[in-house]
């Protein structure tokens, strides 16, 4: 039984979500349809566990930083923080939560996401432009046939897309496009195709209860 | 130059160069920013993740009587036996509910929309002539390239078939154009992070430092 | 170490510090280089064009966060301008919780020009569910009963005639990543019809590429430069066309130590 | 009750291509066929990966990408922890510090659990720690940046990301590089492999993350869905070729079939 509840209740689900988006009309005797039961029921209620288990997951991050602190781990300061940080946002953002349209509370809580954890996130994603710039420098090099054919192809792509690629020469943008247009669709098409193939043949496989890792022993 | 008097300015400031000092080298500054910024963004989930339990389960049940709601609060809590010993079985539902979820919803878009749509769009005149019949050579060599350019990567994706004589030729080819996409794609997207990093700068030009 | 070895493995920070001042540069002082517009740029202005004013509603997904808002927030503001201009209504939703704050940003903008919220534009907010959400959303556009501002969707006229996503004349995703244009042409374009074009971060464009040329994706803005594109088209200007000219220079600069890198590495296989 | 306008060929052949792969599953489970696949390299740096680490004596880390188990990108999600079972098992067998990052909360348990159950069937419970599987935040920029902090200060010497990766990718792989961590990638998220080919060791393109579960457990009811999926894939190019040639003879019919 603790193996085949869990089993037949993802069979379940997983067949509703299935059926909510491709069928119509009701399911004769539940006097509904796929899709009723999904928006109404299982969409929400998916919702609201995932909501549970960001409780789980912050439980770890809350035990493991706690136990630095307590232990006066070196960079202990830091797990001080991140847990006071995490209690502050976790209280300010509930009140927020409950209290969408007193101006005070949305106003408060729109600074202090703003101006910290906004930036913040905005400057880890642009860190993004320095990476690129030394992976590219460190990889594209015409060591073999396949890594000139890599490295060709983005220098063409990158003078292309910037505007001062039509100055240096008139046609690198057509010879972009052309790349991004043909071959990049055809490359991109085909490894959708396999990678779609693959998905499929995962999902099924656990639908069917043929993989069950996830459900761990006993 | 007219340099920002707000204290709130200042700590975006300060939060953007905390992260960007990371390039340089990893340092106290990163560090503490680091920890303030899992803190943050998970205490801002855990709210968000409250409100969401709140608007769409626990209003809907107290006021609207809809008490198919206590399903998923039970199969949430179900979550927490982990902790309990011997009943690590018991939050096995929930995660069989969610896993549901997603297989459900990933199994006919995937081979739909991926795989049949895809195949289907490279089903392509092969021989171009324009609407005045006169044949268009670039045109059929551009269909020519999409249709056997698809076929030649699919192949480096045949796994079950030792990959010898003329099929380890078309599988490497395979490889190529696949090297050619990426390239592509990888140059495509220069362009997207550097205006990450450029909308960082004049963030900074404008809101603290005043200079543009 | 010979020189030739040197600049084979140039220390990363030199790189680094050369793209921060290479790009701070022109953004103080702009050059002005000339740019051409793509053709999946064009088509997204050229259906907006055939639109008309006193029927037809449009859709806009804000689905962003302040994160990738450098790359996609032109796109946006680029696109409702020129909705506004040709004086057409339009609809907000957001499949991202970060998504309304984006919004908003723009509604307030009109509003201070003089457009009225409810009368000319309207924002349904934020839909939990990412791809779930979407789905419901295109069969079911009412399932959102309130608007951002508490108003209930009955008393907002410009969603008397809409009941599902095939409702709005057009749907324009403005879309960062999960869920995004993807999920739209599994759940709106290919079940029902919708006609649908998105702005996209110019990450996701080479994979965006083969749903354009499927005609899944009517029309496409390619990132920051498919903002600065519409921006010349329309010919209101923005922030766009400003920052292309910094992004040139950071494709210059990276082109050059790859080719400083290669050339160093074929001078030091000769020896 | 009927199936929506559009699906109808979707639907169909979803079924049918579902009955092919359950009765090739089901005759490789018997026996009855044998499948044998072909080497990807990627998947067998898994274990000079690990071995590398364990002489270095330092941690490997291994990421399941950043989707959530409710999306469509939910077997990508699923195929990485696939992976995870074996890389358990040889950080195990080697007693080499694995460390987990959590993105998505609902993959927390999920990971816990697969990693748990390794350590179990390895024999060795007591390696499984509170720390093993670390929820970071779900928030992606700052889950990158948890993950950075961890491989500077873990001093990292392996690093494993096989899953749905967005932006994080090179963030991660060129993070990664920087530690000299030595690294092993792999996407079905077609824009993101780039960024894995030109910064890690080895690259999983697309479908060879699903193919990793199989061809690292040598499972025969996995093995079989290989072998199947090489049949659809086959079904579907005779498709593209017939189409295409029956549109170069004005002949429509298949694409059209397509969509119906």
């Amino acid at each position: 039984m603790r193996r085949e509840i869990p089993l037949l209740i993802t069979f379940l689900v997983g067949i509703i979500f299935l059926f909510g988006p491709i069928t119509t009309g009701n399911i004769p005797v539940l006097e509904m349809s796929f899709r009723q039961i999904v928006s109404t029921y299982l969409s929400p209620w998916t919702t609201i566990i995932t909501a549970f288990a960001i409780g789980l997951a912050s439980i770890n991050l809350l035990r493991l930083h706690g136990s630095y602190v307590a232990r006066k781990r070196s960079g202990w300061i830091n797990s001080a923080a991140l847990v006071i940080s995490m209690l502050f946002f976790t209280v300010a953002r509930i009140i927020r939560e409950l209290r969408p349209t007193d101006p005070e509370v949305v106003a408060f809580y729109g600074r202090i996401f703003d101006n910290i954890a906004a930036p913040l996130s905005g400057a880890m994603f642009a860190i993004l432009a320095f990476y690129i710039a030394s992976a590219s420098y460190r990889a594209f090099r015409a060591r073999s046939l396949e890594a000139s054919v890599l490295l060709v192809a983005a220098i063409i792509v990158m003078l292309g897309a910037a505007p001062v690629g039509a100055l240096i020469w008139d046609y690198f943008p057509s010879l972009q496009r052309w790349l991004l247009a043909v071959p990049n669709t055809a490359g991109q098409r085909a490894i959708i195709i396999g990678a779609a193939i693959g998905g499929f043949a995962t999902s099924l496989r656990i639908l069917f209860g043929l993989e069950r890792g996830y459900l761990g022993g006993d | 130059m007219n340099i920002s008097t707000s204290i709130w300015t200042w700590v975006m400031a300060a939060c953007i160069l905390a992260i960007f000092s990371f390039i340089y080298k990893e340092n106290p500054i990163y560090r503490f920013a680091e920890h303030v910024f899992v803190g943050s963004t998970a205490g801002h989930a855990i709210g968000m993740a409250v409100g969401n339990i709140h608007r769409f389960g626990w209003v809907p049940l107290t006021t609207k009587n809809e008490w198919h709601f206590i399903i998923p609060a039970i199969l949430g809590l179900m979550l927490y036996a982990r902790f309990i010993k011997g009943y690590t079985w018991v939050s096995r539902w929930p995660i069989a509910y969610l896993v549901g979820n997603g297989v459900g919803l990933s199994l006919f878009t995937s081979l739909n929309s991926q795989a049949i749509l895809q195949a289907r769009a490279t089903m392509i005149d092969l021989i171009v002539h324009d609407k005045a019949g006169k044949f268009l050579l670039n045109r059929t060599f551009d269909n020519f390239l999409l249709v056997f350019g698809v076929l030649i990567v699919l192949t480096y994706f045949i796994f079950s078939i030792p990959q010898n004589g003329p099929m380890r030729k078309v599988s490497q080819a395979g490889r190529w154009l696949m090297m050619l996409t990426f390239g592509v794609s990888f140059g495509n997207v220069v362009a997207g992070r550097i205006s990450l990093l450029l909308g960082q700068i004049s963030i900074l030009l404008t809101r603290w430092l005043g200079v543009i | 170490m010979n020189w030739a070895n040197k600049l084979q493995s140039i220390d990363r920070r030199i790189i680094y510090t050369i793209l921060l001042i290479g790009l701070t540069i022109p953004l103080i002082w702009p050059i002005g280089i000339p740019l051409a517009v793509n053709d999946t740029t064009r088509a997204v202005y050229k259906i907006i064009e055939d639109l008309d004013p006193a029927t037809d509603v449009v859709l806009l997904s804000f689905d962003y966060s302040p994160a990738s808002a450098p790359d996609i927030h032109p796109s946006a503001v680029a696109i409702v301008e020129h909705l506004t201009k040709r004086g057409i209504k339009w609809v907000g939703v957001s499949f991202w919780p970060e998504g309304p704050q984006m919004s908003e940003g723009i509604m307030r903008n009109l509003e201070t020009r003089g457009l009225k919220y409810g009368v000319d534009f309207i924002d349904l907010g934020f839909m939990a569910g990412a791809e779930n959400a979407i789905a419901e959303f295109a069969q079911n556009s009412r399932v959102i009963t309130t608007d951002v501002r508490g108003t209930h969707i009955d008393n907002l006229p410009l969603m008397n005639n809409i009941t599902t996503m095939k409702d709005f004349a057009f749907v324009i995703g403005i879309s960062a990543g999960d869920p995004g244009y993807n999920a739209f042409i599994r759940q709106a374009v290919d079940p029902m019809g919708v006609k649908f074009a998105a702005a996209i971060v110019t990450v996701s464009v080479p994979a965006a590429m083969p749903f354009y040329a499927s005609g899944q994706l009517r029309g496409m803005l390619q990132g920051l430069r498919g903002a600065a594109e519409y921006e010349s088209l329309t010919g209101v200007a923005g922030r766009g066309a400003a920052m292309m000219d910094a992004q040139s220079i950071g494709h210059l600069i990276i082109v050059a130590f790859i080719a400083v890198g290669n050339f160093a590495y074929f001078l030091s296989k000769k020896k | 009750m009927e199936l929506v306008k559009g699906n109808i060929f979707g639907f169909w052949a979803m079924v049918v291509v579902s009955i092919c792969v359950v009765l090739v599953v089901y005759l490789t489970k018997n026996g009855k066929f044998l499948v044998k696949l072909r080497r990807i390299a990627g998947l067998e740096a898994i274990e000079e990966a690990i071995g590398r680490a364990t002489e270095m004596g330092k941690p490997v880390h291994f990421s399941p990408g950043i989707a959530d188990v409710t999306g469509d990108t939910a077997p990508q999600t699923f195929a990485a922890l696939e992976v995870l079972t074996y890389v358990t098992t040889l950080s195990a067998k080697y007693n080499a510090e694995l460390i987990v990052t959590i993105r998505m909360p609902n993959v927390f348990p999920l990971a816990q659990e697969v990693v748990r159950q390794g350590y179990l069937a390895a024999g060795k419970p007591d390696l499984f720690q509170e720390e093993t599987v670390r929820f970071l935040s779900s928030e992606q920029f700052a889950y990158i940046a948890g993950v950075l902090g961890i491989f500077t200060r873990q001093r990292v010497a392996a690093n494993l990301m096989i899953g749905a990766f967005w932006a994080e990718s090179l963030l991660m792989a060129e993070g990664g590089s920087q530690v000299g961590a030595i690294q092993v990638a792999g996407t079905a998220n077609m824009h993101q492999i780039p960024f894995f080919v030109a910064a890690c060791d080895y690259t999983l393109i697309g479908e060879e993350i699903y193919a990793g579960g199989a061809y690292l457990s040598q499972d025969k009811v996995r093995l079989g869905s290989i072998a199947a999926q090489d049949y659809v894939k086959f079904a579907l190019m005779a498709s593209i070729l017939v189409g295409a040639v029956m549109m170069t003879s004005g002949n429509d019919w298949l694409r059209v079939l397509f969509v119906k």
